[in-house]
């Protein structure tokens, strides 16, 4: 965020902006579909595309701002999983003879 | 004391009121603001985290039952939403790219936009609301899911405690993300002050910065609600 | 005086004598690391306490003793994870032959039925050399079953089952308590754990009984009308149940499952959750209409017209159902929601 | 000669508002000293009162819904109240800056900030108790808590909440600092161990306790609303409130236990005259213990209907987590080879520490052991093993940590015969009162019970122990009462009374209320006590 001495970066802004409408329309459609097991996985898919636009653009991950930053990133998504992914070892293997 | 370290830096001693005594240089309070504000977030995800992990593991159990009744939501409205947010995560990189050259009326004008585009969402936030108490599709004594096919199952129909958890689930998750809403109005109407009385300059516009950090996040945190609550399993 | 200042918990199971096993190991090793590091320590702080003129000796550090003790307790701990897991797995498998005991739990009492139809009320006479195995289920909070003397505990949950077994060695009395907090009279949630010679316990067995479980089980099961559709001759609306218990069941969602106790009491209390392949949803709920014991009886009767062949499932069934005995399984009704 | 009095951060103004205004961490620090002090003797109190009600097997001394609400009491207050805030709020609040030369935690007012969320919550909870408390135990279990007991468990749940939000902001304003506002030449291996100790504390903070705030706001609605989020009867899963409650409350002992960790490396470092031995190890096992801490909570559930594999990996994992620990407890030892050792209070409380802490974290061993686990759980064991940490190590590094800095905070010393004494009192109580539980809990004892007359043949264990409570008792009155004496009488402190190695004692005792006439460079390796010596 320090250096803004370069190019506008207004036509980024509105190219991620279009991305994220697409995606939103894409991911409506894809609704309607009978995907069999794999709707959940395409909705979450382009939710998760659409949060990268989101963090890398328009917050700045990318680019103008330091290690750190993408650091916090990370280690947040890191433990959201850990709290998912150690929880669901116990609902996913409740049975036992 | 601190005014030694300033030396030099008249030029925004005089725009700025805001560097605080002890920091030494403005570069290190803006520092200070923005990773404080990426940690503060890192805290949010873990509290949205925890409403996550309840949801998937009921998703998993009950998974027909939550299509059911995620079915009865609104896809429009929720598209709609979704857009609205999307506009007012445009009108927040706008007003930070203005505060940066000092385009003055752009700044004043994205933010107001911003808050109109939060407004919006709230507002459509409501409807729906409405339209649950009114189909008694709020948690509670009143709740009432009877004869709701699953989809994909024509004739069999949902339990209604389940349905009810998806409920739950759902008003939590969007009633505390609205709550995060309406403090991002809060900081922005704040925002929207400073902005008029010609506070921030390309300098010194931490907060502009920061407030659009919070307000992205929100942003992101429906992105992700939006196909969980709405979408999955809706097909007929 | 020594008599009642004990320091070492009766062993009176099969499990006691390996968990205490473990427990002497663990004793030897950590009392090794602590004498270890303790001892070092009081070496260190007289042998290097401050004298004037002495300087301390400046130490970097050294990777190869850090490794070193990293990896030795590792391995360590290692030994005892994996011998604290087969200890686990043991506590955690019933044998497949054991005599059951149905436990329901509530503030603050635990009510037992063997499958022979004895009830009882914060006791439990069991036999020297029987496995026991307790299918157990509370009625309001989490409770937890916990005989010291068997160094066994397992919580009891609403809305399921959850299982424990253990085989007496000894006979004697020994304390039942409730382990998880429960409420305002949680310490008076205790009872005994009486164990008997067999030809003892076949006495008291004799005294008293009701029938068996089973025979309770399918008074109901006909009385809720449950025979109407699951019908034992041909396949009615509802799955033919002879022989179901303990198999696969192929689900209408495309999964299979365990017919096991927890399965079982689903399919009663949620018929919609986990319906067999090719038949309509049509059961009603019972959840509310039937209390936690009507709930185990049901299950010891579909146990029991699967533990036979099937064949003979009807005849055995009719032979163990005393006509009349029982007028009605719940004692307690009024506490069904 | 009497001089007169330097300015520092204490004379400089005066007034209420000059406090209650305050934006100084070490104002704000001794605002927490005071608010946390009156709490663990609020906490204490109840604990006298469970152990004498113990005296006897019967329930004679309280009623059993009393004696529920005063175990219940004893845990909420002892854990939220004091533990967590314990040494970041007071300690951590007064130091961080110091130690890395900055001004100011890098928000001053958020940092006041947290302190009001904290008597916020605090003053909630006190109207909970003092308007019937709460009897679910400080673990309030579903459906327990949502749906059977008619305490208050609403108010104290809110009442955690907002001092949860008071930890949080504790921890954000040390990390933002830490990273933000060293001081030129402060690189990342020049930083006290206490610093390290306080980072991976603030990452737990930060990442735990929105955890259990959501789960807090989910009981609030299930009791208000039924909803059955963790009601069986409504389709929900109680053991998802475990996991949730522990994925915050096993990390939170990490919270208490990390930065006494911190505090006491400071001591041995100081009293032995040396740098630690093995300083980068030392320093990420702290890192290491924070992330490894999370990963363990479920080790708390293995008798609670959990899946049987499930077990087995929090089982394994519970071991990773013990490696860091044992890392520390050897390194700290073997800095006192070829020390020159001093046994001043703070280094006698460090002792004591590495004595209970290394009994404390051995027993850890045989609760993660699944076999022993499933027989010693929710008995005295278990109490007796996170007493040994949580007082045994983190009381007793708040307490050497107080001596050590308390120079530096009031610019008076203590009188050093009673504070030796009340180290040897505090040590000898503790064991007195916690061991004889560990027979307890192998024999059989369940914790929680207020009535043993079933089983009478506890009750010599049990006299001993409560005789045990008071003698600790006495412990911790006696640096309260000589802390306060000094404060008027004691001696005038020296900047630097221990010679010891950190910036913070290169500032005035008391400091100035920017810490530091100039900014400071460092130019020098953390623990320096050789060149330290060198020029004595």
């Amino acid at each position: 965020m320090s250096d803004h001495s370069k190019s506008s970066p207004l036509p980024t802004y509105f190219a991620v902006f279009i991305a994220l409408l697409i995606g939103t329309g894409l991911t409506v459609y894809a609704a309607s579909l009978d995907l069999g097991p794999f709707n959940a996985p395409v909705a979450l898919t382009i939710a998760s595309i659409k949060a990268t636009l989101v963090a890398l653009f328009f917050m700045h991950v990318k680019g103008a701002s330091e290690k750190l930053t993408k650091l916090v990133v990370i280690g947040a998504l890191f433990f959201l999983l850990l709290l998912l992914g150690l929880t669901m070892t116990d609902y996913a293997t409740r049975a036992w003879s | 004391m601190p005014d030694s370290t300033v030396v030099g830096l008249h030029n925004e001693e005089q725009h700025n009121p805001a560097l605080l005594h002890h920091f030494a240089e403005p570069q290190q309070q803006r520092d200070a603001a923005s990773l404080g504000m990426w940690v503060f977030l890192a805290t949010e995800v873990m509290f949205f985290g925890g409403l996550f992990c309840a949801y998937l593991i009921y998703r998993l159990k009950y998974f027909g039952d939550f299509g059911a009744a995620s079915k009865t939501l609104d896809v429009r409205l929720g598209a709609t939403n979704t857009a609205v947010l999307i506009c007012s995560s445009l009108t927040v990189v706008l007003a930070v790219w203005a505060a940066q050259t000092a385009r003055r009326t752009l700044l004043i004008v994205s933010i107001g936009l911003t808050m109109v585009l939060g407004l919006v969402f709230l507002g459509i936030k409501g409807v729906e609301y409405n339209d649950k108490f009114v189909e008694h599709h709020v948690p509670g004594a009143s709740f009432s899911f009877e004869k709701v096919p699953i989809p994909g199952h024509p004739n069999q129909y949902a339990d209604p405690h389940h349905a009810q958890l998806f409920f739950s689930l759902y008003f939590v998750m969007t009633g505390l993300h609205a709550l995060h809403m309406i403090i991002g109005l809060g900081i922005f109407l704040w925002l929207l002050i400073m902005a008029w009385k010609g506070r921030f300059t390309p300098e010194w516009h931490t907060p502009v910065e920061i407030g659009g950090l919070y307000w992205h996040f929100v942003d992101i945190i429906w992105i992700y609600l939006f196909p969980l609550l709405y979408l999955i399993d809706r097909h007929p | 005086m020594l008599n009642n200042f004990p320091l070492w918990p009766e062993q009176a199971s099969t499990t006691a004598p390996h968990v205490d096993a473990l427990y002497i190991f663990l004793l030897i090793v950590t009392g090794m690391m602590t004498l270890l590091i303790f001892i070092c320590l009081l070496y260190f702080a007289a042998r290097f306490r401050y004298r004037p003129g002495v300087r301390a000796e400046q130490i970097e550090g050294s990777t190869p003793l850090e490794i070193t003790w990293s990896t030795i307790p590792f391995v360590v701990f290692m030994v005892i994870f994996a011998w604290g897991a087969v200890v686990y797995f043991k506590e955690r498998t019933p044998p497949d032959d054991s005599t059951e005991v149905y436990v329901v739990a509530k503030q603050w009492m635990w009510k037992l039925e063997h499958a022979e139809g004895q009830r009882e009320i914060n006791e439990l006479h069991v036999p020297v050399g029987r496995d026991v195995k307790l299918i157990m289920t509370s009625q309001d909070v989490i409770h937890s079953f916990y005989i010291p003397a068997f160094r066994i505990k397992q919580d009891v949950l609403p809305g399921r089952y959850t299982v424990e077994w253990f085989r007496a060695t000894k006979p004697g009395t020994y304390h039942l308590f409730c382990a998880e907090y429960c409420g305002t009279q949680h310490s008076g949630m205790v009872g005994d754990i009486v164990v008997m010679e067999p030809a003892q316990y076949e006495a008291w067995m004799n005294g008293g009984s009701t029938g068996p479980l089973s025979a309770t089980g399918e008074k109901i099961f006909a009385e809720l009308g449950c025979s109407t559709c699951h019908r034992t001759d041909t396949q009615g609306r509802g799955p033919n149940l002879q022989g179901v218990f303990g198999k696969p069941v192929q689900l209408e969602d495309g999964r299979t499952v365990t017919a096991d106790e927890n399965y079982v009491r689903e399919c009663i209390l949620d018929p919609g959750a986990k319906r067999v392949k090719g038949f309509q949803p049509i059961m009603p709920t019972f959840q509310g209409l039937v209390s936690e014991e009507q709930v185990n009886a049901l299950v010891a009767y579909i146990k029991s017209i699967s533990a036979a062949k099937p064949g003979d499932a009807a005849k055995t069934s009719a032979s163990a159902a005393p006509s009349g005995i029982q007028k009605n399984a719940e004692p307690n009704g009024s506490q069904v929601q | 000669m009497p001089q007169p009095e330097r300015e520092n951060y204490l004379n400089k103004e005066y007034g209420v508002w000059s406090w209650l205004l305050t934006t100084d961490h070490k104002r704000i620090a001794l605002l927490y000293l005071i608010s946390i002090t009156f709490f663990f003797f609020i906490g204490g109190f109840f604990a006298l009162l469970i152990r004498l009600e113990l005296l006897t097997p019967a329930g004679d001394l309280v009623q059993a819904d009393t004696y529920n609400k005063l175990f219940t009491m004893h845990g909420m207050v002892m854990v939220f109240f004091f533990l967590i805030p314990s040494i970041p709020a007071v300690l951590g609040n007064f130091l961080v800056p110091m130690m890395i030369g900055a001004k100011d935690l890098a928000f001053p007012r958020i940092n006041l900030l947290s302190w009001y969320l904290y008597i916020i919550g605090g003053v909630m909870m006190l109207h909970c108790m003092l308007t019937g408390g709460v009897d679910t135990g400080w673990t309030f279990y579903a459906p327990f808590s949502t749906n059977f007991t008619n305490t208050k468990i609403v108010e104290a749940g809110l009442a955690i909440f907002i001092a949860g939000f008071s930890s949080i902001l504790t921890g954000l304003n040390f990390v933002v600092t830490i990273h933000r506002m060293r001081a030129p030449g402060m690189t990342w291996s020049r930083l006290p161990l206490f610093i390290w100790a306080h980072y991976a504390t603030s990452i737990i903070q930060l990442l735990g306790t929105p955890v259990i705030a959501v789960t807090i706001v989910l009981v609030a609605c299930e009791r208000a609303l039924h909803l059955g989020i963790f009601d069986p009867r409504l389709g929900g899963d109680p053991l998802l409130f475990q996991h949730l409650f522990w994925f915050y409350s096993h990390p939170a002992v990490y919270i208490m236990i990390l930065p006494a960790m911190g505090v006491v490396t400071e001591i041995i470092a100081c009293f032995s005259r040396k740098r630690i031995f093995g300083y980068s190890f030392v320093a990420f096992s702290s890192i290491a213990i924070a992330v490894f801490g999370f990963l363990v909570w479920a080790h708390h559930m293995f008798v609670a209907g959990m899946s049987v594999y499930a077990a087995l990996v929090f089982s394994l994992l519970s071991y990773a987590v013990a490696v860091p620990s044992a890392i520390k407890v050897f390194n700290w030892t073997a800095t006192l080879y070829k020390g020159s050792i001093h046994y001043d209070a703070p280094m006698l409380y460090a002792f004591g520490f590495l004595g209970l802490f290394t009994i404390g974290g051995l027993t850890g061993l045989f609760l993660a052991a699944l076999g022993i686990n499933v027989h010693v759980t929710d008995t005295y064991f278990i109490v007796a093993h996170f007493h040994y940490i949580m007082v045994g190590g983190a009381v007793m590094g708040y307490l050497g940590g107080m001596h050590f800095w308390w120079p530096k905070i009031s610019g008076k010393l203590y009188p050093e015969g009673w504070a030796r004494l009340a180290a040897l009192i505090v040590f000898i109580g503790f064991n007195l009162t916690f061991f004889p539980q560990f027979i307890l809990g192998y024999m059989g004892m369940p914790r929680r019970y207020y009535d043993y007359s079933h089983m009478p043949e506890f009750q010599v264990l049990n006299v001993l122990s409560t005789a045990g409570a008071t003698v600790l008792g006495v412990g911790y009155l006696l640096p309260m009462i000589y802390f306060l004496w000094s404060m008027r009488y004691g001696k005038p402190a020296p900047d630097n009374p221990w010679n010891a190695a950190g910036l913070e004692w290169k500032t005035s005792s008391p400091p100035t209320t920017f810490n530091f006439e100039v900014e400071p460079l460092v130019t020098w390796e953390a623990y320096n006590y050789e060149d330290l010596d060198a020029s004595h």
